[in-house]
């Protein structure tokens, strides 16, 4: 009797397991015979969007990705800049929404879990964790549940490993109701000399298996991670993964000892699609085979079929290649750490990956078929019939408000704008010692040891501006999350993102894709930041409606003395407060629209790439020549929400007039989100100075008024517009997640 | 009033990290011959109810909105009468 | 003066310890595995936060089954100071080197952040160049550090001196809401009646250096390098 | 071979803030008729034994040494013959 997973299949089964029918036709070109069930299962993984990225390649290619700083692009586990002096920094950020939404708690732990495999595969110590939320209105019992629980995921698994979690973002908003994003990004430290690369290189040397046992775990996680969420998905999910930040703990310290002391040939986490991908990807890149015996496949559960150790999704494993006459030493360093390590291969030089069960030959595939043959598709797309409608708005038939202060209490009470304290006070962002820069501010901070530098780090996307304008919302990520480092005083060095988009083969949803790409990459040109990497995760639909279009970015920046670090906190009553940068007659897309007049529309606000180019280099000069006591960028809420969030930290208060605004509405000025400003604050006697280097380098400039010490005032001309004690504001701000939270 | 013992036990095929690391470590204390280690919760409450069978119907309910987690684990309970 | 930062499997705060001890008091240091049992060159022996075997079970429980456990054991007996920073605390609890037993905090959370609190003890080698009363700012990070000891040990500990820290306001009350986990009398660190074991769950090699925390942590670490100085000039 | 089961349970006049936090959540849930929630711990093995008094032995030992804290907790346990 054939046993089931050696069985031929058939086009059915292809289409089963989510390959299409063409697709079938090309695994049968790429084989030369029909696919067994074991073989079938492979492409059907490898060939997903999730591992193949067959829908967003062509698409993928609008980005910069070189510069002089980049040392390894995307394709990789993750990217690498130069920082100088022989050091890297590694970085990635990776999303984890399907199994979020399914099980919060364990999907974001595992998802955590996942984005630090890939940063100390390339041998980089893993320093610092950042995460991008969002998830529907926080009135909804279920949010909070999800909101939580991915929370305590994150810091569970984050805190245990000892990685500091030093930012991120938190956005709620309908579109993410039934499709909630959990994206993590880790960033890892490295010295050039010590890079590992995912090759399986080296005839005759051992593949090893290390960590944790295998198990049925999320066994087609990556086609299920390329398919919509319905309302049937909760019954046929694959088995919720569960973390073991420990076990990870105990890889992370094990595999960077084996890169100290140069005993591997080659590294590589496993991740979707688990051994498959692992020895498929390692054996492409070096253009060599691999034999798998899964018999000696250590496991957690009984029966298992080499199906389902060759597609399990089981956490916490690599896959080592060693010489054979240092298998020991691996063996032992592994084991010290109390972790088990498994020859459970060879490197050959067929150029295919072949499964043995023992003495049987169970699947035998071509590496470069699995790894890189998918199709490649040039989806459709079509402007979105609702595009132009959404875009329209009369300012019109907006009403003025008659209270500023009351509009500004509610835009502080927005849970997307209020304080995020309630999440990152659940992460350990300290630990390691070199968080200089908490959360709370613009970008994280963190000083390298041993030298004077520092890294900065944050993730952001307005997904509302996308939505409005896909092109502009794209570009606008890039130019905030680069605007965020420069504000702390830091040069933005690269990118990498995560794309969270709806179904690609709906045409309205790739040209959101595709235009988002264009104006990011757009941004990434002329900042002078190339993508050095990201992920892609699309389907992100409940039954038919899609989230709004997410390109998350993540960014890392450089201060070379990070003692010159600047916070958003305003430092000292009297400091003069400036704006930089023009504020125009825009409010589509803000949060005060959303928040006070329930529209989601207008065009989102105008970019200017060589203003804000102009805006950075000012920002990184004035930091260097320590002229700036405070920064802060203007966001969702604008001017008046910057103002208060520069005053909370210290509790200082602000004493602002704003003259000459006549042809810009009030609430626009206010509360309006032009793009490139920033509030600074600065010493009198360094005044002259700022306002010298403004003009230099071309940025606009306006003295609002001083650092006050316990009120917020502005005034337009002569007229009191907002008038309230900084305490009263920070309580809207601070109480609004926590009170939420408590319901 | 009725009082609840629940057991919640994670589902078969879980991966339990923390039955792992209490078998290691009942190993590395000499105890080689615990196998099978498996962690769950153990709850009790009191509840008002007229009847057992309004009391089991209370227990599912909680148990199912709120004090297992329907994706990871199982449960079962016993009613006692209380007070 | 020498110390030993001891290293569990899951240990994430040794890089730190090692940094405050070797970098910022400048004494000969060494990191020292779980499996080592003889720790007998060390003057202090640090045993720092994290995640000692994950956690699982409760914080402590296994890592206190450790060789190097029962050489801490050991060097306690003959006087030399171990310091236990929040795992290191649960660990000391766990092993019975300090009385009473951690619980989850009471809002189930981890919680980190920068706290006050109130130097109750200013006798200790950890303490001694503090006033009593002083209050200090220290971050905290931990989601197990809910002090529990039953009346008679509570007494005892009074009796003896031995609670070190508590939680405060700002003014140095212990009030309910400046308890950030639910600690019995806002107890925050202790000494073994002896006063050569001190376990604690802020973290004061986190406030050495102003650009990362503040400086308020020097105090427990100058005071142990001058407390030994001092006995050894 | 022997399956044993354990109930770890706090010490009675021991706050639970576990059981708190969830009999909070019962309540806002509609739960009100919820009280005195205890959370414990439930813990399954299986051991080698030849006869349930040293399976007993063994586990109280197991209990003593690893399993339960005696400042806090108490437990009790049952046997059954398994495989
Ligand atoms: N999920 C999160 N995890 C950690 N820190 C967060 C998270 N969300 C927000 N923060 C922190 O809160 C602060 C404010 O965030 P945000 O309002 O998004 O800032 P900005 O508008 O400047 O990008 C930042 O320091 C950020 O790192
Ligand atoms: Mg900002």
């Amino acid at each position: 009797m054939l046993k089931h997973y050696l069985e031929p299949q058939d086009m059915h089964s292809a289409q089963r397991m989510g390959l299409k029918e063409l697709e079938w036709e090309l695994v049968l070109e790429k084989l030369g015979h029909t696919p067994n069930l074991t073989e079938l299962g492979m492409f059907a993984v490898m060939w997903s969007e999730h591992c193949s990225y067959k829908h967003s390649k062509l698409a993928l290619r609008q980005f910069p990705t070189t510069g002089p700083r980049v040392l390894v692009g995307p394709g990789e586990n993750a990217g690498v800049v130069d920082i100088g002096d022989g050091q890297a920094a590694v970085f990635k950020i990776e999303s984890h929404n399907h199994p979020s939404a399914i099980e919060p708690y364990q999907g974001a732990a595992t998802g955590v879990g996942g984005i630090v495999r890939d940063v100390f595969a390339m041998g980089a110590r893993p320093i610092a964790l950042l995460n991008s939320l969002r998830f529907g209105e926080l009135d909804s019992a279920h949010q909070r549940h999800l909101f939580s629980g991915v929370v305590s995921g994150i810091s569970g698994y984050g805190n245990c490993l000892g990685i500091p979690t030093v930012g991120g973002e938190v956005y709620f908003n309908q579109s993410y109701t039934g499709n909630c994003l959990v994206n993590a990004m880790c960033v890892g430290l490295i010295s050039h000399d010590k890079l590992a690369r995912g090759k399986a290189a080296g005839l005759g040397n051992r593949v090893l298996l290390i960590g944790a046992l295998t198990g049925r775990d999320g066994i087609h996680g990556a086609t299920f991670a390329s398919e919509e969420l319905s309302d049937s998905s909760s019954t046929k999910r694959p088995m919720v993964q569960v973390g073991d930040p420990f076990m990870e703990k105990l890889l992370i310290e094990a595999c960077l000892e084996l890169i100290d002391r140069k005993v591997i040939v080659g590294m590589q986490d496993l991740g979707a699609a688990g051994l498959t991908s692992a020895s498929s990807e390692m054996a492409a890149r070096a253009s060599t085979g691999v034999e798998i015996d899964v018999a000696c496949v250590p496991r957690r559960e009984p029966h298992m079929s080499p199906y389902e150790v060759m597609l399990s999704e089981s956490q916490e494993r690599m896959l080592l290649v060693v010489e054979p006459s240092r298998v020991a030493e691996v063996v032992a360093i592994c084991n010290r750490w109390g972790l088990s390590a498994t020859d459970i291969g060879v490197v050959t030089d067929t150029g295919a990956v072949r499964v043995l069960d023992g003495s049987e030959v169970v699947a035998e595939v071509p590496a470069q078929a699995l790894a890189s043959a998918a199709p490649v598709y040039t989806p459709a797309m079509q402007v979105p019939s609702w595009q132009a409608d959404v875009q329209k708005l009369d300012l019109d038939t907006v009403p003025l408000p008659a209270d500023y202060s009351q509009i500004l209490l509610a835009l502080l009470g927005s849970p997307t704008i209020a304080s995020k304290e309630w999440v990152y006070r659940q992460y350990d962002y300290q630990v390691r010692g070199d968080t200089v820069v908490l959360p709370g501010s613009d970008a994280a901070v963190l000083r390298i040891k041993g030298t004077p530098k520092g890294l900065a780090i944050s993730v952001d996307c307005n997904s509302r501006y996308v939505y409005l304008d896909p092109f502009r919302g794209g570009a606008i990520a890039v130019a905030e999350a680069a605007r965020n480092l420069a504000v702390s005083g830091a040069e933005p060095l690269a990118v990498t993102n995560c794309l969270n988009f709806g179904n690609p083969e709906k045409p309205e949803i790739f040209y959101q894709f595709h235009q988002a790409i264009a104006g990011m990459a757009e941004a990434c040109r002329a900042l002078e930041t190339p993508v050095t990497g990201g992920n892609v995760s699309l389907y992100n639909e409940t039954n038919g409606k899609a989230i709004y279009p997410t390109p998350t970015v993540g960014m890392v920046g450089l201060l070379t003395d990070v003692t010159k670090r600047v916070t958003s906190g305003f430092k000292q009553p009297g400091d003069v407060v400036l704006l930089l940068g023009d504020t125009h007659d825009e409010l589509g897309g803000s949060e005060y629209l959303k928040v006070v007049h329930q529209l989601e529309r207008g065009a989102p606000p105008a970019l200017d790439l060589v203003r804000e180019k102009a805006l950075q280099k000012l920002l990184v000069a004035a930091a260097d020549a320590r002229l700036l006591a405070s920064a802060h960028d203007c966001s969702e809420g604008g001017l008046a929400v910057a103002l208060c969030e520069s005053a909370f930290p210290l509790g200082f208060g602000a004493d602002v007039t704003l003259e000459n605004v006549n042809q810009i509405r009030l609430d626009a000025f206010l509360f309006g989100e032009s793009q490139s400003r920033v509030v600074v604050t600065t010493a009198p006697s360094s005044l002259a100075a700022l306002k010298d280097l403004c003009e230099q380098y071309n940025v606009p400039c306006r003295e609002l008024g001083r650092v006050s010490r316990d009120t917020v005032v502005v005034r337009v001309d002569s007229t009191t517009v907002i008038d309230l004690p900084t305490e009263d504001l920070a309580r809207a701000w601070k109480g609004a997640i926590p009170c939420l939270m408590s319901q | 009033m009725y009082k609840a013992k629940i057991w919640v036990t994670l589902r078969q095929g879980i991966l339990d990290p923390a039955g792992q690391a209490v078998q290691k470590g009942l190993h590395s204390q000499g105890f080689g011959g615990v196998r099978d280690v498996r962690m769950g919760k153990f709850m009790e409450l009191v509840l008002d109810a007229t009847s057992e069978r309004e009391a089991a119907g209370l227990v599912r309910e909680t148990c199912e909105r709120l004090l297992v987690n329907p994706v990871m684990e199982d449960y079962t309970f016993t009613l006692e009468v209380h007070g | 003066m020498r110390f030993g930062v001891v290293v569990f499997p899951g240990s994430n705060c040794d890089i730190d310890c090692y940094h405050a001890a070797k970098e910022i008091l400048g004494q000969p240091t060494d990191y020292v595995w779980h499996e080592t049992s003889d720790l007998s060159s060390y003057d202090c022996i640090v045993l720092p936060g994290g995640f000692s075997y994950g956690d699982y079970l409760r914080p402590g429980a296994i890592a206190r089954f450790a060789p190097a456990m029962q050489a801490v054991a050991e060097a306690a007996g003959r006087g030399k100071l171990v310091l236990g920073i929040c795992n290191g605390f649960q660990i000391l609890l766990e092993a019975g080197l300090l009385p009473g037993a951690m619980r989850r905090n009471d809002h189930l959370q981890f919680r980190c952040e920068t706290r006050h609190l109130r130097l109750e003890n200013n006798t200790t080698p950890f303490t001694h160049l503090g006033e009593r009363g002083q209050i200090l700012r220290l971050p905290i990070a931990h989601a197990d550090g809910n002090y529990y000891i039953d009346e008679l040990g509570l007494a005892e500990l009074k009796r003896n001196n031995q609670i070190v820290l508590r939680y405060c306001d700002a003014e140095g009350q212990p009030t309910a809401s400046a308890n950030p986990n639910g600690a019995l009398e806002n107890i925050a660190g202790i000494v073994n009646r002896r006063g050569n074991v001190f376990g604690l769950m802020p973290h004061p090699e986190r406030a050495l250096e102003n650009i990362t925390g503040g400086t308020d942590g020097q105090l427990v670490w100058t005071s142990i390098l001058k407390w030994w100085e001092g006995n050894h000039a």
